[in-house]
C-alpha cells in the first residue's frame, strides 16, 4: 500500500486519539479549516471540537496551555502552522516543557508534542524558511523527531505520543504530499518506531551520507547516481536528531571511513557540525579522509528562485561532496 | 479641481475613551477622482498578481488586499511621509499607496532585480524607508511592537510625525500587541494601532479568535474609534484625527471595518468558511471603488465615460509594469550573500557546499 | 471550636464586571487559630531562610513571602487539593499551603537530597503534584497560560476542580496573560487568575510598568475583583466567590493588595525603590498575621499566651526542621543525569568532559 | 589601571552614550534601580529618563519597541536582565532583526545592541542559567559577541553599539565583579575591537585550547597547570562567536596539531563541535589526536552545589582533555 507522509500524520493522530482519551490536537486552523496543510483532515469531525482545539494566532498562549494541560496528565499534540511561529512560544518549550521533570526532580513529567512543518518550503522567504532542529536538538529534556518517509511518520508520531517527554516533531511542508511504500506492519495500529534509533536506508561500503527529513530523499537520489560512478555510498537516516543515534553513525563511517553530513539549516552550530565531533571523538582513527558538511547556506532564506535554490543543498553538491572525500586527498587551501 | 466640498460619512464612528470625530469630512473633486484611480489601480493589480500566480510567475505565499484598499488610501490622505506606516504580509498596496511603483511591486513578486527587495524578499517583504514604509513583515503581530518602536524613535528625535501599526483582527489577540500598547500608553508614544478587520484571521471568524471582537475597545485604557473601513473618507477623517490625538495624547486604536474578497492567501479558496453570499453582499453594498464612483457620480465631479476611461488606463499601466517586469532578469548570484550584514568585515560566509561556494562578506 | 462565627472584611470588595460577594465571611475560632499558626510558622520560616542564605546555605535567588502569607492561606481555606496552584519564583509559602514539609523546603533551599526537588530545582522550583501544587516557575508570567493549561485540562477531564494562577504586579503587563486569559474566556475555563499586587516588581513601582494599575480590570471583558490581600477572610471569601464563578462562568481576576517586606530576592536591600515609612506603615497597620492575632483576642477565641505558645512552638518546628535539613545528604553525583527525561531509551548524556563522564539514561 | 568587567561596560555606554545622541539603552530596571546587576549605574542621572528607559516586565513588546527604532534610525541597546528571558522576545531578535537587512536588500538596516548576562550565575537553577551563544551564532544577519576581560569588554561593546547591524553581546553574571588591567590605549573613548577576531590569550605550541567569556579563565589557569606539566598550551580567546574567526584558529592548531574546545553551554550542536569540524574542514591533515570538547553536561541545570559543579566545566576536566590530547592516543573504545 502506497501513503503521503500527510496521510500517514493524519492516520496516526486518528489512531492515537481514539486509543487515548487523554490525546487531543490543538492550534491555530486544525479543526474547521482542516488544517492548514490539512494534516488534520476529518479529525474534527470525528473527535468534536473538544479534542480538536482550534486556537487563536497566539503561539505564547496556547503553548502554555498545552504544557500546562500535560502538567495536570493529558497528552496534548501541539500544532505550529510552522515552527517558525513556535519562535513566539520557545519559552514554553524550553523552560516550561524540557525542564520541568529534572527541576521537579520528577514530580512533575510532560508528555506532550510539538508538530508542524519546519524548515523550508517553496518560495516563502526568510521569515518561513527557518530549520530548528539543531536548537531543539540542543536542548536536554527535549527529544528531537524529524520524519522523512510515511512510514517514520507513522512510527515516530505515533512513538512521540505514546512518550511521557515532551517531543519537538519536525515535519516538512514539501514532504506532505509526497507518496511512499508503507508495509502491512506499519500500517497497524500498535506500529511504533524507536525513539533514538537512526534507520540505515541504503547499505553501502564507500561513504556514509547522513540526512534528515526531505534531505533524506536527496541523499538517495545522490547516492543512485554515486553507485553509477562505481561509488557505492551508505545513506543514514537520522529520523531522531535527539538523542542522535551516534552508535549507527559511528558503526557507518567506521565500515565505510568517509562521511558526508547533509542538513538544510544554517551551518554554523548545525547537526553536521554535531554527526562530525561525534566520529571525531569516537572514530577518529578510522577516517580516510576529511568529513563534509553539505548544508543550507549561510543566509537568510531569499525568495528568487534561482537565489533560493543555491541557498539550499542539490543533489549535485552532495554528489560533489562524496565524490571528493572518496577521491580526491582534501586541498589543503589556507582558510580564508 | 481643488475647490472644498464636504460629504457625510456612511456611518457615525464609534468611540471609545474619546470623543468621536465629526462624520462630515471635507474633501475635492481632486482628491475623490485620485481616489478612484489607485484604488482601481491597487484593485487591477491584485487581480494582475492572482493570475501571475496561477500562471506560476509568483512562488510561495501571496496575500492580496483587494477589498480593502480605502483603508490604506484614506490613511496616505491623510499624513504625510514623515509619518511612518508599517504593516503585516498583505503589503502590496501599501507599499504603492506610499509610493513604490508597479514596477517594484511586479518585479518582487516574481522574484526578479528591479523587485523593490530586488526579489529576495518577496510578496510579504516591501518596504520603502525612504518614504515612511517599514515593511512587509511575515510573522503575525511582529509589526505592532515595531511600529510602535517607530513612534519612540519619532518622538525621541522630536520629529512631530506619527506612526501607524496596521494589522489583522487574527493579530489582535496577540500578547505583544498588549505589552508595547501599555509601554506606548506610558510614555505617549505618538503611534496609531489600526487593526484592519476584515472579520477572518485565515480560515478562523473572529467571534471564533476573540472573546471580544470590538477591537476598538481592547486597548482597554486606550482609546480607540471603530470606523467603516470601506469608505475611503471615514479613514481619512479617523487618521486625521488620530494623528492629532497621538502627537498630543499618545496612542490610539483605529478599528477599520473592511473586507477580503479573496481568500487569505493563494492556497485558501476563502469560501470554506464564509458565503458566497457573504462576500457577493459586501461587493455590492459596500465595495470601496464603488462607493467613490457612486459619490463622483452624484455629485457630478466625473462622468461615467471618464470613470470607465481610467480603468482602462490602470488596466494598461498594470499590464505594462508586467510586461517590464518580465524583463528584469533574476537577481545577480553574488546577491546569495549581498546584504546579509551592513558591514560583513570580511568574514566568509557559505554555500550549501562550503568547498565550493564561499563568499567574503564586504 | 467549629461553631460557625461571622466576621466582616477590611474594607469591600471592589468588582469589575460582576456582582461584588458579601463582606460578611463565615468562620471559625478553629479556622483563625489555624490561620495564625500556619502564618507564623510561615513568616517564621522565610525569616530563617533570610539568616541561611545570609550564612551562604542557600545560593542563588531566594524570594521570599513574608508579607503576603494571608493570600496562601485564604486560598487555602477556600478550595481543596483537588484544585490546582500554580506560582512564580515566590513559592515556599505556596507550597507549604499544600501540604509541603518544613523539611522538604529547607532541605530543597539547601540542595539536599530530602528537598522536595531533591535538590535539583532550587528555592524556585518547588512542586508537589499530588496536592495540586505546579510549580514554582522562574519566567515572569509563563505560570499564566500553564495555569490556564491546568483549568483546560479539568475541564477536558470533567472533575469539576479550578486553577489558580499566582502572579505579580509585574508579571501583569506579560502578553501571554492576554493571550492566554482571550482563550480561557473563549472556552469557559475554569481559571482564577489572582495578582498578587504587591506594589512593586523588583524595584519598579507599579504605575511605572503599567498604564493601568488596576489589575482587577485588567482582563477588560473579563469580570475581576479587587480583594485585602493582607485579610486572610476577604481572601477566602474571595476565592470562594471566584471558585464558584469559574466553574459556572469561566475565568475572572482577583487581585490581592498585598506587601511584601523582604527586598525581591536577597540581593535587594528593598530599600531604594521605597520608604522605609511606608514599609513600617504597613507592617503596623495591614500584617495579616496580627490582624488574626487582633480578631482572636478581641472575639476572645485565644489569649496572649496561647497565640505566644504558638509563635514559640513554630520557631522550634522551623529550628527543628532546618536542623534535620542539615543533616540531609547533598544529591547523589548520579542525580546528575536523573530525571532528564522520564523514558531514557538509553540513551547516552554527557557530562564536561565526556571521555570521563557518560551516563546512560534508563 | 584595573577595572571591573561591570566598570568598562559602564564606562562604554556613558561614552557612547555621550558621543552619540542615537544611543540609547532600555530594558529593565536599567534606570532608578541602576540596573540588576549595576552595569547602568549612573546613566540616568546623566541621560535621563528618556535615554535610559525603564521598561516593564515585557521582553516580547520592549524587543519589539527597541528593533523598530532600530529601523527608525535610533541606537538602541536593549539590555536582557538575563538571556533566558530572551527567550520570549527571540523572534524579534531573529525575524525582526537578523533577517530585515537581507530581506529589504538593504533598504532596512538595523543597528541594536541586544546585551545582558548568559549562562550560568551561581545555584540560578535550570531556568536561568541556559548558554545561547549557539543559538544565536547559527542565525545570519546576527553578529554575536562574547566578551572575557575588561578590556574586551570595552573593545567589543564599543565596536557593537558602533556596528550598523544587530548585534547580541554575551555577558556573564559571574565575570562583573573581576577586576582586570586595562591598557591605557583600550581606556581611550576611541578603543574598539574588531568583530570577528578572536584573540590568543596565551601562546603555545602543544595544544590549542578555545574558550569564551568566562571559560578564558579557567583555560587559563588550565594553561598554567598545564605549563608546570611540561605542556605548552596556546590559548584562544574567540571574542566573536560569528562571525567566527576559523583563521586564526585554524592557523593555531597548525602550529599545535591539537585542539581542545572549551564551553559552558550544551555539548551538542554548541561552539565546540563547530570549531572542531571547521578544523576538520580545513587542516585535517595537521592534526596529531582527535579533537576533543569539554562543554557543560547534557542535563538541565541543577541547584544543588555538588550537582551544579558537575555541570559546568571544571579546570581539571580542561587539563584532563588537553593531557589526553598530548600524550595518549585516543582510546577506540565502542560508542555506547
Ligand atoms: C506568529 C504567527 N502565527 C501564525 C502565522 C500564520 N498566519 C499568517 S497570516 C495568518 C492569519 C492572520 O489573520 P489577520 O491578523 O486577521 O490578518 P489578515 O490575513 O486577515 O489580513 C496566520 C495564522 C504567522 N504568520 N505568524
Ligand atoms: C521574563 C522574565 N523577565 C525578567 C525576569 C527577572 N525578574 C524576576 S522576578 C521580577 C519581578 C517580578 O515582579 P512581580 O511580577 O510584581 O512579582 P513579585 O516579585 O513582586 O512577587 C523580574 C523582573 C524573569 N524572571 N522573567
Ligand atoms: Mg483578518
Ligand atoms: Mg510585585
Amino acid at each position: 500500500k502506497e501513503m503521503t507522509v500527510r496521510e500517514a500524520l493524519n492516520s496516526v493522530l486518528d489512531e492515537e486519539m481514539s486509543a487515548d482519551p487523554r490525546v487531543f490536537l490543538m492550534g491555530e486552523e486544525v479543526g474547521e479549516y482542516q488544517g492548514a496543510y490539512k494534516v488534520s483532515k476529518g479529525l474534527l469531525q470525528k473527535f468534536g471540537p473538544e479534542r480538536v482545539v482550534d486556537t487563536p494566532i497566539t503561539e505564547a498562549g496556547f503553548t502554555g496551555i498545552g504544557v500546562g494541560a500535560a502538567y495536570y496528565g493529558l497528552r496534548p499534540v501541539v500544532e505550529f502552522m510552522t515552527f517558525n511561529f513556535a519562535m513566539q512560544a520557545i519559552d514554553h518549550i524550553i523552560n516550561s516543557a524540557a525542564k520541568t521533570n529534572y527541576m521537579s526532580a520528577g514530580n512533575i513529567s510532560v508528555p506532550i508534542v510539538f508538530r508542524g512543518p519546519n524548515g523550508a518550503a517553496a518560495g516563502v522567504g526568510a521569515q518561513h524558511s527557518h530549520c530548528y532542529a539543531a536548537w531543539y536538538g540542543s536542548c536536554p529534556g527535549l527529544k528531537v523527531l524529524v520524519p522523512y518517509s510515511s512510514e517514520d511518520a507513522r512510527g515516530l508520531l505515533k512513538a512521540a505520543i505514546r512518550d511521557p517527554d515532551p517531543v519537538v516533531f519536525l515535519e516538512n511542508e514539501l514532504m506532505y504530499g509526497e507518496r511512499f511504500p508503507v508495509s502491512a506492519e506499519a500500517l497497524d495500529s500498535s506500529f511504533c518506531l524507536p525513539i533514538g534509533k537512526a534507520k540505515i536506508e541504503r547499505e553501502g561500503k564507500d561513504v556514509t551520507i547522513t540526512a534528515f527529513s526531505k534531505m533524506v530523499g536527496l541523499s538517495l537520489e545522490a547516492a543512485e547516481i554515486l553507485a553509477k560512478e562505481g561509488i557505492s555510498a551508505e545513506v543514514i537516516n537520522l529520523r531522531s536528531i535527539r538523542p542522535l543515534d551516534r552508535s549507527t553513525i559511528n558503526a557507518s563511517v567506521r565500515k565505510t571511513n568517509r562521511l558526508v553530513t547533509v542538513e538544510e539549516g544554517f551551518p554554523q552550530h548545525g547537526v553536521g557540525a554535531e554527526i562530525g565531533m561525534s566520529i571525531v571523538e569516537d572514530s577518529f582513527g578510522y577516517l580516510d579522509a576529511p568529513i563534509e558538511r553539505i548544508t543550507g547556506a549561510d543566509v537568510p532564506m531569499p525568495y528568487a528562485a534561482n537565489l533560493e535554490r543555491m541557498a539550499l543543498p542539490q543533489i549535485e553538491d552532495i554528489v560533489r561532496a562524496a565524490k571528493r572525500v572518496c577521491y580526491r586527498s582534501v586541498p589543503m587551501a589556507a582558510t580564508a | 479641481d481643488a475647490t472644498p466640498i464636504t460629504v457625510e460619512t456612511s456611518v457615525p464612528f464609534t468611540a471609545h475613551n474619546c470623543e468621536a470625530p465629526s462624520r462630515t469630512v471635507e474633501t475635492t473633486a481632486q482628491e475623490l477622482v485620485g481616489f478612484f484611480r489607485i484604488m482601481a489601480l491597487m484593485r487591477r493589480m491584485e487581480i494582475a498578481a492572482d493570475s501571475l500566480y496561477k500562471a506560476k510567475l509568483i512562488r510561495g505565499f501571496c496575500h492580496l488586499y483587494d477589498g480593502q484598499e480605502a483603508v490604506a488610501i484614506g490613511m496616505e490622505a491623510a499624513i504625510t511621509k514623515k509619518d511612518s506606516i508599517i504593516t503585516a504580509y498583505r503589503d502590496h498596496c501599501t507599499f504603492l499607496g506610499r509610493g513604490g511603483t508597479l514596477l517594484e511591486v511586479f518585479s518582487e513578486l516574481m522574484g526578479r532585480q528591479a523587485g523593490c527587495s530586488k526579489g529576495k524578499g518577496g510578496s510579504m517583504h516591501f518596504y520603502r524607508k525612504e518614504a515612511g514604509f517599514y515593511g512587509g513583515h511575515g510573522i503575525v503581530g511582529a509589526q505592532i511592537p515595531l511600529g510602535i518602536g517607530l513612534a519612540f524613535a519619532q518622538k525621541y528625535k522630536k520629529d512631530e510625525s506619527v506612526s501607524f501599526a496596521l494589522y489583522g483582527d487574527g493579530a489582535a489577540n496577540q500578547g505583544q500587541l498588549f505589552e508595547a500598547l501599555n509601554m506606548a500608553a506610558l510614555w505617549d508614544l505618538p503611534a496609531i494601532l489600526v487593526c484592519e478587520n476584515n472579520h477572518y484571521g485565515m480560515g478562523t471568524a473572529e467571534w471564533r479568535a476573540a472573546k471580544s471582537p470590538a477591537y476598538y475597545k481592547r486597548g482597554d485604557y486606550v482609546p480607540g474609534l471603530k470606523v467603516d473601513g470601506m469608505d475611503a473618507l471615514a479613514v481619512k477623517q479617523a487618521c486625521k484625527f488620530a494623528k492629532e490625538h497621538a502627537l498630543k495624547n499618545g496612542p490610539i486604536i483605529l478599528e477599520m471595518d473592511t473586507y477580503r474578497y479573496h481568500g487569505h492567501s493563494m492556497s485558501d479558496p476563502g469560501s470554506t468558511y464564509r458565503t458566497r453570499d457573504e462576500i457577493s453582499g459586501v461587493r455590492q453594498e459596500r465595495d470601496p471603488i464603488e462607493r467613490i464612483r457612486k459619490l463622483l457620480l452624484s455629485l457630478d465631479l466625473a462622468t461615467e465615460k471618464e470613470l470607465k476611461d481610467t480603468e482602462k488606463e490602470v488596466r494598461k499601466e498594470v499590464d505594462d509594469a508586467i510586461a517590464q517586469a518580465k524583463e528584469s532578469p533574476m537577481p545577480d548570484p553574488s546577491e546569495l550573500f549581498s546584504n546579509v550584514y551592513v558591514k560583513g568585515y570580511g568574514a566568509e560566509s557559505f554555500g550549501a557546499d562550503r568547498k565550493e561556494v564561499r563568499a567574503v562578506l564586504p
